[in-house]
């Protein structure tokens, strides 16, 4: 079906993908994992016509082909969800669905037959939502499903999906794997970049691994590990991804009682101690972010929610005081929210605490300081975000949030999207920082990254916290059945 | 142009029309639209300001002044008069070709029309205040001619393309063409603003190391132009002639000011004189007298040191 | 409440406008006559308005409009003198001997149709033009269409001479924009009845389909697209160049049926004057309808909603005698306060 | 390459533009009474162009500039006349007859003084009003400065009552533009040296003033990342509103200082011609020099080289003689091309 020979790609002086050589066969899952910016989404793009070969080329159904945009890939067969969200905001579901291959009759839309097959479709891949819906008032995950039903809107030969459950919780993911079994089922081929690799050996017939650029692994999943897929990525041994959890110390730093914020937050009662990090769980739509922004006073809350910081009640107005009292907050949308990406590594890590001065030190000192010790790979910190791996740019923000000298960091998916080898460096970090006296709340969707580094985990639903466990209550039964609203 | 042909049976101006205006018993003042371009430079200023004066002084009559930066503003101006059910039209049209249609409906209707300045294509105007700008350009070009004794170097500063612009600048370029010592070196547009006159007849200096006199197609580039010479250090041997009859210059003639020896009347004092025939119209008409539509011929006079005095409204804004 | 705020919010205006004139002014300014004037007034800036509103929903702007309305209108003119004065033996002068000869088509009717093809295929022309050098060139559509400002005036300045263009048609021409549909039951002062000129016929026409466009096609789809997103339309496989080269173009077309309109009111063509602001016009009118100048969003309908509260704010500021120099204060207030409410900014 | 194109590519258009007059006018073009004509000319647009640089660069975009610049003249100058003339007992008398005393200053120095002061912060405030009603009412900049630019001018308009205020200073007011620095070696007609008018030096200090705001501080680094990701600004704890407020003021500085170098060229102000089209001038120069529309990504020098570009086009278009009729057009090229330059799309 599918025969890549040579492919190559250059991006300047970056060479992203080099000479790659790959054969498909209908009804194939293959799996492309690897490091933050090895290659994948480049791989990938190259296949669905978004970007073109430097060199090399690669044949499709026979023959050889040059897409030279997307449209022609999509027209033989080749459609692709990309690791970025690319929907219309201000169109609805099902118009985001038909987007380019729209069906009309006489030149008019047909928005019946569209608006039939747009919600038997939305339906298969498990979305909840009705298919009128704008795109701007669904979630994150809401979002990726209306992506992925895109992908089988029409009898693609092969679909690439480029880290689709990076922002979905464990229901939706395990629906979506059916849903690419199926496909298999039909023989229709698969290429399924992830770096969760446990989904990856479930899933695939064929594991690729690459490494900058260049293929180092092509076997299939019989008897490998995820350590073994992880030492083979990162080109080293991984030992404990988590590191031992930190003691936690008496003071109570944070605490906020009665938090009320429309209706994504009711009534929350949270506190974390020095030293501690608070897990929070929740299935997509919790109301986990929405409630953090709301401490912040990124987003209004009601003024009944009682804060404290270090017993003293605080009542931040706006995020300036927040910062000044000693709260931060690290957005999931990391691209839309978190970073300046046209600005330097210099001046993201600067830019919210731009007050503080440094008497002795340079601010280039400073950066250098924080880019040592949080270990950011980057050659020159004048460089644009651009040009820092996933794994990298996280830790540019929390390097970010450190500047301000907080005592509270809430941490939101601080892992989406990141490589396995950054994973663990980010969980060594956020512990490190814990054990320096940082009180932290890692809010997270993988609930085994909550288990591993937590010492507490609450778990919201609706806007409720439904629960707390510690200790030997820390288990994905009980935080799935908290977040599912299971009594019993 | 001429402003009346056979439209004016007195009937004819017997109101209201059809637009359901009701007819203006005795107490209620007339009310007359008075409808002028937008003050864009200081000649329209000057227009604006001598309209606000006519309406000071003819109390009889209910006065609506609106102004317009557009033939489409302006038509749409007096359409909105209209509906005020306005008893007569003032007009100095932006232009005179685009209005022609929209003033020959009103005409039809039996709205009273006093044109001024610049006339419409088709006699629909009761009375025409008559400017004329070929003969402004003819009389400016004549006076820098004979000045120069029908020998030197000429730069010229038009306005910006519009009749008005062309009428004055072509009538002046056959004058020039016609003296062969007269040479003219370079024109360019001042969109009648001083501080572009400004530049554009600094740009023209540089490359024009002799010249005798310059022609501006008014009186705020002319002041323009005069700030461009002082600056290169020009101002001696040289003079200007504008023209519209600005105060400054008038007195600057007055005083024997040698940049400025003579200018062009055209007053934008002419809005008034139209205001008046229409007054002097309305008047007849309640008397029951017959109205006198002879067209009036707006002077465009030379002003010189000798009659300056004349042509000089210290309390104008112009 | 806020959503339908967001939708209606031109339409709330647009009546509370209504209401004040109603209030204070009743017959003066709800006489038939005043209202078919309001808005034969506007429709060259609501049919050029209707185009705007598919550029900036699409993502882009157009500054060139006002000068692109003279510069086609000029052309057309030129085109209408041409006619009844072409070089015997030449092509042109042989097809329109035939047309006159065979289907007994004056000379006049002849110069004003081709006039206005012209006029308006130039306009496409045109607006392809700019569409064109914003995609390969890959410039900022403001910068494009401001060098189009510039520019496309001074062409018709030099064909034109300076000045004026004066149509030689005597009467044919000026049907286009003179001419209409009779209300039954109104009369004007000149005998007959109050017409619904072609102008404003032709601006419903284009705001149906505009609407249709953008509401009921394929096209429209992938336009809204191209403005939310750019490049999530060309993963989606839209050709994005093309989608823009179609609004552009058709904001052309827009703008040349506006500039016969003109022409034809006007039997004449004034190089100055002729379509002096009418960009301001027409983006403000999309504004105040509701679109947003951040693409991907917007209403054709609402345009026209725009537009009118546009007219009837001249109006108004000369019914309500609001001294000719406070004017501007007036409309920039109430320009704003328009945008104000159809945000639903009333908390 | 491409990067050096991108980085300095309107200083490699400015070179193309010099070496052509070089080629072609030599003396003319290069004699530096033109070239400080040229600069003169601009520096009034050049001085509005620095906050305009920073206000596009923050995601913004004023229109109003031009409006602005008529109405804070317009109050300078009422401010300058009034100056002599005030009622003696109150307490504005009070002020003035004391420095007059006291400090030996003149009434006309006293005035000018007043003048300046009111001129300068009429625009900062007025910048402050714009920048406001954008953020607190949440409206595109381009409608409030929209409103701006139409409600300005009408206040002008009326406090001036249409025509034009003259300046009471017969000499003092004009030397802020008319005064300034001798070039050694040169001559002027008049038998002084030539002189580097105030002005001048004024924008170059703007210029100097506006690079270390937007490079070298704190704010400038706020302003950057408002434009270039509003929302990650927002979510890294900056002020978003506050930095919109001081950009927007900051605009309205320098269009009150070119606002006062304008009203003491002429001595006067013409409230309907002073201003005009300034805005288009200035954004115009803003893009030629580089710097996106779409924000967080410019450089204040190269905003310069953007002015001096346009000043140099319109003086060519004289020296060369080309055409009254087809300078837009010319001119309108002129931009795309430098544009094109600057882009570095020279494949
Ligand atoms: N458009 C581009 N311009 C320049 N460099 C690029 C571009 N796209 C990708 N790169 C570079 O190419 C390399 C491979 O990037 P790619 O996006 O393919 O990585 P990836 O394997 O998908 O990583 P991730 O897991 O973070 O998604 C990286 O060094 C990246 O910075
Ligand atoms: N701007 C908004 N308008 C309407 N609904 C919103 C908006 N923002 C969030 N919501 C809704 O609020 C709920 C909670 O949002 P969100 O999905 O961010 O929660 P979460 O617990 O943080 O989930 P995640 O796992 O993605 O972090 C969801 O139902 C979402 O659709
Ligand atoms: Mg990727
Ligand atoms: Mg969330």
């Amino acid at each position: 079906m599918l025969k890549i020979q040579g492919l190559t790609k250059r991006f300047g002086a970056t060479l992203a993908l080099s000479a790659l050589d790959l054969e498909m066969e209908e009804g194939e899952v293959v799996g492309v994992i690897g490091e933050n910016g090895a290659g994948k989404s480049t791989m990938m793009k190259l296949l669905s016509g978004v970007h073109q070969p430097t060199e090399g080329s690669f044949s499709w159904m026979e023959k050889t082909v040059h897409y030279k945009n997307p449209a022609e890939a999509m027209n033989e067969g080749i459609m692709m969800v990309h690791q970025e969200l690319n929907l219309i905001p201000t169109l609805s579901a099902e118009d985001n669905l038909f987007l380019g291959r729209e069906q009309t009759t006489f030149g008019r839309l047909d928005r019946k037959s569209m608006s039939a097959k747009a919600e038997a479709l939305l339906q298969k891949v498990g979305a909840q939502f009705s298919p009128k819906t704008l795109c701007e008032d669904l979630s994150i995950a809401e979002q990726q499903l209306v992506e992925i039903a895109r992908a089988l809107l029409f009898d693609a030969k092969l679909v690439i999906f480029d880290e689709p459950t990076a922002v979905l919780s464990q229901v939706e993911t395990d629906r979506l794997l059916d849903l690419i079994r199926e496909l298999r089922d039909q023989n229709v081929s698969v290429l399924y970049v992830s770096h969760r690799l446990t989904e990856v050996l479930q899933l695939c017939s064929r594991i690729v691994v690459l490494r900058d650029g260049v293929k180092v692994g092509d076997f299939t999943p019989e008897g490998h590990t995820e350590a073994d897929l992880a030492a083979l990525m990162v080109g080293r041994d991984l030992k404990d991804i988590f590191p031992p959890k930190p003691t936690v110390q008496d003071q109570v730093v944070f605490q906020v009682s009665g938090l009320e914020s429309g209706k994504w937050a009711k009534d929350v009662n949270l506190s974390v101690r020095k030293g501690e990090i608070l897990g929070l769980a929740g299935l997509i739509g919790a109301g986990r972010t929405e409630s953090s922004e709301a401490i912040v006073a990124l987003r209004p809350r009601d003024p009944s929610t009682r804060l404290w910081m270090n017993d003293t009640p605080v009542d931040p107005k706006n995020y300036q005081q927040a910062i000044k009292q000693g709260l931060s907050y690290i957005t999931e949308d990391r691209k839309g929210k978190g970073l300046v990406t046209s600005m330097s590594v210099e001046d993201n890590i600067h830019l919210a605490s731009m007050d503080r001065t440094y008497p002795g030190k340079t601010k280039r000192e400073v950066t250098t300081d924080w880019i040592n010790k949080l270990g950011v790979k980057v050659a020159d910190p004048s460089l644009p975000m651009t040009s820092l791996s996933g794994g990298n740019q996280q830790k540019v923000s929390i390097a970010k949030w450190l500047a301000t000298e907080p005592q509270l960091l809430i941490l939101d998916e601080p892992t989406r999207g990141v490589d396995v080898g950054a994973k663990a460096e980010i969980y060594r970090l956020i512990a490190d920082l814990a054990a320096e006296g940082l009180a932290c709340i890692v809010i997270s969707s993988e609930i085994p990254e909550l288990l591993g580094m937590c010492h507490r985990v609450a778990v919201m639903r609706e806007g409720r916290i439904m629960g707390e466990l510690t200790g030997d209550e820390l288990s994905e039964v009980n935080v799935m059945k908290l977040a599912a609203g299971v009594t019993a | 142009g001429s402003g009346d042909a056979g439209a004016g049976k007195p009937e004819d101006i017997k109101k209201p029309d059809a637009m359901g205006g009701t007819p203006k018993t005795d107490g209620t003042k007339p009310v007359i639209g008075v409808s002028i371009p937008a003050a864009d430079h200081g000649w329209t200023a000057g227009i604006k300001w001598w309209a606000e004066q006519g309406a000071k002084e003819f109390t009889d009559v209910e006065w609506v002044i609106q102004t317009a930066e557009t033939p489409q503003k302006q038509i749409e101006s007096i359409d909105a008069m209209m509906a005020k059910k306005i008893d007569g039209l003032v007009v100095l049209a932006t232009e005179s070709a685009a209005l022609t249609p929209k003033a020959e409906e009103l005409h039809n209707r039996g709205i009273f029309i006093v044109n001024v300045d610049r006339g419409f294509l088709k006699p629909v105007a009761d009375i025409f205040v008559a400017g004329d700008n070929k003969l402004f350009g003819t009389r400016s070009a004549d006076y820098i001619v004979k000045k120069l004794n029908g020998k030197g170097k000429v730069l010229i500063l038009r306005g910006i393309a519009c009749t008005v612009d062309t009428d004055r600048y072509d009538a002046a370029m056959e004058v020039f063409k016609k003296t062969p010592g007269i040479q003219v070196l370079d024109s360019q547009f001042g969109d009648w603003n001083r501080q572009k006159a400004f530049e554009k007849m600094q740009a023209m200096l540089v490359k024009h190391k002799e010249v005798d006199a310059i022609w501006a197609a008014d009186d705020d580039m002319a002041l323009g132009a005069e700030q461009a010479l002082k600056e290169a250090g020009r101002d001696k041997n040289i003079f200007i002639l504008g023209g519209a009859g600005m105060k400054d210059i008038v007195k600057r003639i007055m005083d024997n000011d040698k940049m400025f020896p003579a200018d062009i009347l055209y007053s934008p004092a002419m809005i008034k004189d139209g205001m008046k025939a229409m007054v002097d119209a309305l008047k007849a008409k309640k008397d029951g007298k017959p109205i006198d539509k002879k067209d009036i011929i707006l002077p465009v006079d030379l002003v010189e040191a000798g009659n300056a005095k004349k042509y000089y409204f210290p309390d104008s804004i112009y | 409440m806020k959503k339908i705020f967001q939708t209606y919010g031109s339409l709330v205006a647009l009546v509370i406008l209504l209401v004040l004139n109603f209030m204070f002014m009743r017959g003066t300014f709800f006489g038939p006559e005043n209202i078919r004037n309001i808005v034969t007034q506007n429709s060259p800036t609501g049919i050029v308005a209707v185009g705007m509103t598919l550029v900036i929903i699409g993502g882009g702007i157009d500054l060139s409009v006002g000068s692109m309305m003279v510069l086609v209108a000029t052309l057309g003119l030129l085109a209408l003198n041409k006619t009844g004065n072409l070089q015997t033996g030449t092509l042109g002068a042989t097809i329109v001997t035939i047309c006159h000869s065979r289907f007994g088509w004056s000379f006049e009717q002849i110069g004003t149709f081709i006039a206005a093809i012209v006029t308006v295929a130039g306009g496409a022309a045109l607006g392809l033009v700019n569409g064109m050098v914003i995609t390969s060139g890959r410039i900022a559509p403001f910068i494009v269409t401001l060098a189009g400002l510039i520019s496309y005036r001074s062409v018709a300045l030099a064909l034109a001479e300076g000045g004026e263009i004066r149509s030689s048609s005597a009467t044919v021409f000026s049907k286009i924009a003179m001419g209409g549909v009779p209300i039954p039951g109104t009369s004007n002062g000149a005998g007959g009845q109050i017409l619904i000129y072609w102008p404003i016929v032709i601006m419903i026409v284009m705001v149906i389909w505009g609407s249709f466009i953008l509401n009921q096609t394929k096209f429209g789809r992938r336009l809204i697209a191209v403005g939310a997103n750019e490049q999530a339309a060309l993963y989606s496989g839209i050709a994005v160049h093309k989608v823009k080269w179609a609004t552009y173009s058709f904001l052309g077309l827009c703008t040349g049926i506006a500039a016969l309109c003109q022409a034809s009111k006007f039997n004449s063509v004034s190089t100055s004057g002729l379509g002096l602001y009418m960009e301001l016009d027409a983006i403000a009118a999309v504004v105040i309808g509701g679109t947003s100048m951040r693409g991907g969003r917007g209403q054709v309908w609402s345009t026209l909603i725009g537009v009118l509260i546009l007219g009837i704010i001249t109006n108004m500021l000369v019914l309500y005698g609001v001294s000719v120099y406070w004017q501007g204060c007036v409309k920039g207030a109430i320009i704003l306060i328009a945008v104000l409410i159809q945000r639903g900014k009333t908390e």
